[in-house]
């Protein structure tokens, strides 16, 4: 059989190995409750409480602020966006985020807008950056929170915090980020940030899944959202994960230390991908920024032929890649992140959404780049369409309407 | 996810291409998920002696092209014209609940492959029964 | 160092090692992410309907119903309470509950409660058996949902359930159990007891922590209250915790196929224990069912002392056991369950909690029985009360007020 | 949880038990969370020449009450009287933010004790000023 080469980390990561070995022995040997007086109980709670300030450290968070752990980002950006919606109804009823948000920021603050919220997802430009000037317009006297990525986990995109932050501070709004595609490959401080909220996922630190974690900055209350025995600060309920959470907070340690190191090797990684893939194929193009970019993503779309395909294709050659295409999606709806980046229907289509990971080596990327091109060649012969034929034409026109 | 079948049509896929001097041509696409399909054939004595298809979109778009290709080939029109979704679907040992309506466009395309033919020699599908 | 035994299962439990070992290659060698459709991601999502059925089997439950894989019990039950009663407002607005049940039912009944809805807290006789005729009773034209846990984690008593299931069938309301305590320690089965929602908890079953399920009858509908990718049915957003979930399941098929050996293992352990405390500690009783009581159960009360004192005392002994006494209670309150049984705040006080696992042995069970005797009498010298001086003499009148 | 001090004072408590020609006692509880301490003194000149307490209560309440008997032995009634929670708590090297204000009871046991004698002898507290 062929290597099996994993370039689909935003979707999964193996746990670091020193993360798996320091959660080893909360499974068995050290399982007590952090919520039990005896000693085995107060050795977890002790263990949590080390987890917590490792994942304080990571975000630059100060002793004052609260680190609530989670089940992972999705609830953790639930708990932001709910928890502080119905929390501070008074103040306001408006929320704006952006339009590249993740589908838990998303289909979260759709909810909400059944519940009486009104929302306004600001736009983003053709290289997926949110635009501030529309942000700052946004704003109204009934904003009460402003949710913004850090970094889009899809087209990699890194979105100028330190502006956005800014124009939150000055409208005296807080400011939610999900840092859940940023955390570890690229440096976040919330309080250079004005950040009063933040999303992190443990398995995108390399920690183990299941769980995740969020930031509030002292002074900031939240609804809480799952109750009973009033664990996590009375905020998130539920008998702590304490393996989960230790190997979070290693993960999360391994992160901060790292991070420059770990940075710098995917980088060049990265380049080569790209610069590779475009060299290699024609009527193939970056989606994303060109440079304002995590180092450990790459988003190539081509032409006249369909992500799946390519996807299935690849995964022959022991490639694990992410396309865009709405074909792969639950809802078979194309990729909201490319749509409001400007990006044709058919265009999104061809996407592959490459992210590396600290495992992956310049030998891999550079079978990649030999693999991907008689793939792209087989699967255009097979296309009704090209330059001369554009998708657009049959658009309307030739398409059948089954639903 | 995918059957053997399914994955064994997508990698080698059968009448591949473009037909030069196809006597009719269909061409069908998906607006929810963007697939598009299109089968040429070739007639004669309301026989399909030929067909191809070029196919835009997922591993089930283009095993489904291939397949109902295979099926159709020899067949009388009217033969072909009673191709169902659910007969390439078979064929294929099955597709994943949610490719069943959104990819499974290959019969369709062949029916309209034969609606055109029918219309250029001036006929409509009654007149094939 | 003495040796360190755990008669506190109740809030945690050591991962069988048959799960861990099976949870391994998740981890860093199968860590695909369900959702994609790459091959790594099918062989975790394989995984996870392996799991899905492990845990289905356990509790009889039919491959048309649904198990939604969650955080943990806690979050079951939010979303088993939360997510039906929202979904299910127009049926009407009335929840019956026990008065027995765990703080993530009662909390969040009770934050229902500040959204219109009503609930009947159904009592409980002195052994903690629901009144079933008061839960008769407490049914109006606007009850949507009854919660009723099968058995208690606390005083061990098991519920009439099947009776229980036939006054909800008959008033054709559904029923949603938690059975986080009783899973894997008797049987359970939905479909013989009318059952159509239900809570487990991985750990509890010897499973990892951090994972949970709720079972829900074909025919349920609940509102989603974590939202996001529409992972679990569209129920329950987020990536997967793939070897959490692998290793609940795991840990739910042991838990059947062992569940009689186990029971009967921990039934002899469990008699030997109170009998043995009741023998040798005068005004010593105990708390819960004689008899419908859970096999791994025993809750004991000492008259004129209080429990945290004894449990500080067993475990430099090396036993580490829960006690009910509101002073280890992050509100200070006495145990609602102990309340609701009729026993006063000072006998509360006073009651161990004791829950055994497959891993304590009969050596360990006779130790306890020479260690409690002299820590209980030691205490009681300390204390100003005895039968001549009951507590109830100082209520009211001796306590100041602080608060 | 608990600093080695509790622990120590909670393993072996000082002058632990009744008192039986106590000159005054000092009943206090608290009914949130239902500990009840006792403390009994003997007193010559205004001095508390014994102090002996009896405690149902946690962990804290007992080592508390143990503290208080040890730094109140010795002390003129006065110099007893201005013994606060908060000297207790700081003697055992801190208490569990909780148990602050539920088991941190003793110098009001104390007090209370002090109360009780003066009243016995026809005094108030400004009598001792
Ligand atoms: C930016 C971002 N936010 C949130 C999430 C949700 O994470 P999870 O599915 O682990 O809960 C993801 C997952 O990919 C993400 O990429
Ligand atoms: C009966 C019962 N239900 C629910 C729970 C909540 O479980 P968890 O804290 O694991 O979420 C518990 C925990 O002890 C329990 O005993």
């Amino acid at each position: 059989m062929v290597e099996q080469v994993n370039f689909n980390h935003s979707a999964g990561v193996p746990i670091d190995e020193r993360v798996l070995a320091a959660m080893q022995p909360y499974f068995r040997t050290y399982y007590g409750n952090p919520g039990s007086v005896h000693t085995a109980g107060q050795q977890s709670a002790k263990a949590v409480e080390n987890a917590r300030i490792q994942v304080a450290r990571l975000i630059g968070a100060d002793a004052k602020d609260k680190i609530i752990f989670t089940s992972g980002a999705t609830e953790s950006n639930n708990l932001a966006l709910q928890g502080f919606a119905y929390r501070n109804r008074r103040k306001g009823n408006h929320i704006i985020l952006s339009q590249v948000e993740h589908l838990s920021i998303i289909n979260t603050v759709k909810f909400l807008n059944k519940q009486g919220f009104e929302s306004t997802q600001v736009p983003v430009d053709e290289f997926g950056l949110v635009n501030t000037k529309a942000l700052e317009e946004a704003i109204t006297d009934q904003t009460i929170l402003i949710s913004i990525q850090h970094a889009n986990n899809e087209v990699g995109t890194v979105q100028p915090l330190a502006e956005i932050g800014k124009i939150a501070k000055s409208a005296e709004i807080p400011l939610h980020v999900d840092a859940v595609a940023s955390a570890g490959q690229i440096p976040i401080n919330v309080s250079d940030h004005g950040i009063s909220l933040l999303t992190l996922s443990s398995n995108d630190l390399y920690g183990p899944k299941g769980v995740g974690a969020l930031y509030l900055e002292k002074g900031i209350a939240v609804q809480t959202i799952i109750l009973g025995g009033g664990q996590e600060y009375g905020i998130r309920s539920g008998s702590e994960n304490v393996p989960g959470i230790v190997g979070m907070g290693l993960a999360a340690e391994i992160a901060m230390r790292q991070q420059p190191e770990f940075a710098s090797y995917l980088t060049g990684l990265r380049d080569d991908l790209i610069q590779g893939i475009l060299k290699k194929v024609d009527e193939a193009y970056l989606n994303g920024h060109p440079t304002k970019r995590l180092p450990n993503n790459a988003n190539i779309r081509f032409s006249y032929i369909e992500g799946e395909a390519i996807t299935l294709h690849l995964s022959f050659q022991g490639f694990l890649v992410a396309t865009s295409s709405a074909c792969t999606s639950k809802t078979l709806a194309p990729s909201h992140c490319l749509m409001s980046m400007g990006i044709s229907e058919a265009e999104a289509h061809g996407a592959l959404q490459l992210t590396l990971g600290r495992e992956n080596t310049q030998a891999q990327i550079d079978r990649f780049v030999e693999v991907l091109p008689p793939i792209v060649e087989k699967l255009r012969a097979m296309s009704p369409l090209s330059k001369d034929v554009p998708y657009e034409l049959f658009e309307n026109e030739e398409h059948e309407h089954h639903h | 996810m995918y059957s053997e079948k399914v994955v064994e049509h997508f990698t080698n896929p059968r009448n591949m291409g473009e037909m030069e001097d196809a006597d009719a041509v269909g061409k069908v696409g998906n607006p929810t998920c963007g697939d598009l399909i299109w089968i040429y054939i070739k007639v004669k004595d309301d026989i399909i002696t030929d067909v191809k298809f070029k196919t835009f979109g997922c591993a089930a778009a283009i095993a489904t092209s291939s397949m109902v290709t295979e099926l159709t080939k020899g067949k009388t029109l009217k033969e072909a014209y009673q191709i169902t979704r659910n007969d390439v679907a078979d064929n294929l040992q099955g597709l994943p609940p949610i490719k069943m309506h959104c990819s499974n466009l290959a019969a369709d395309g062949l029916h309209k492959a034969i609606e055109d033919y029918l219309r250029k020699t001036g006929r409509t599908i009654e007149d094939l029964k």
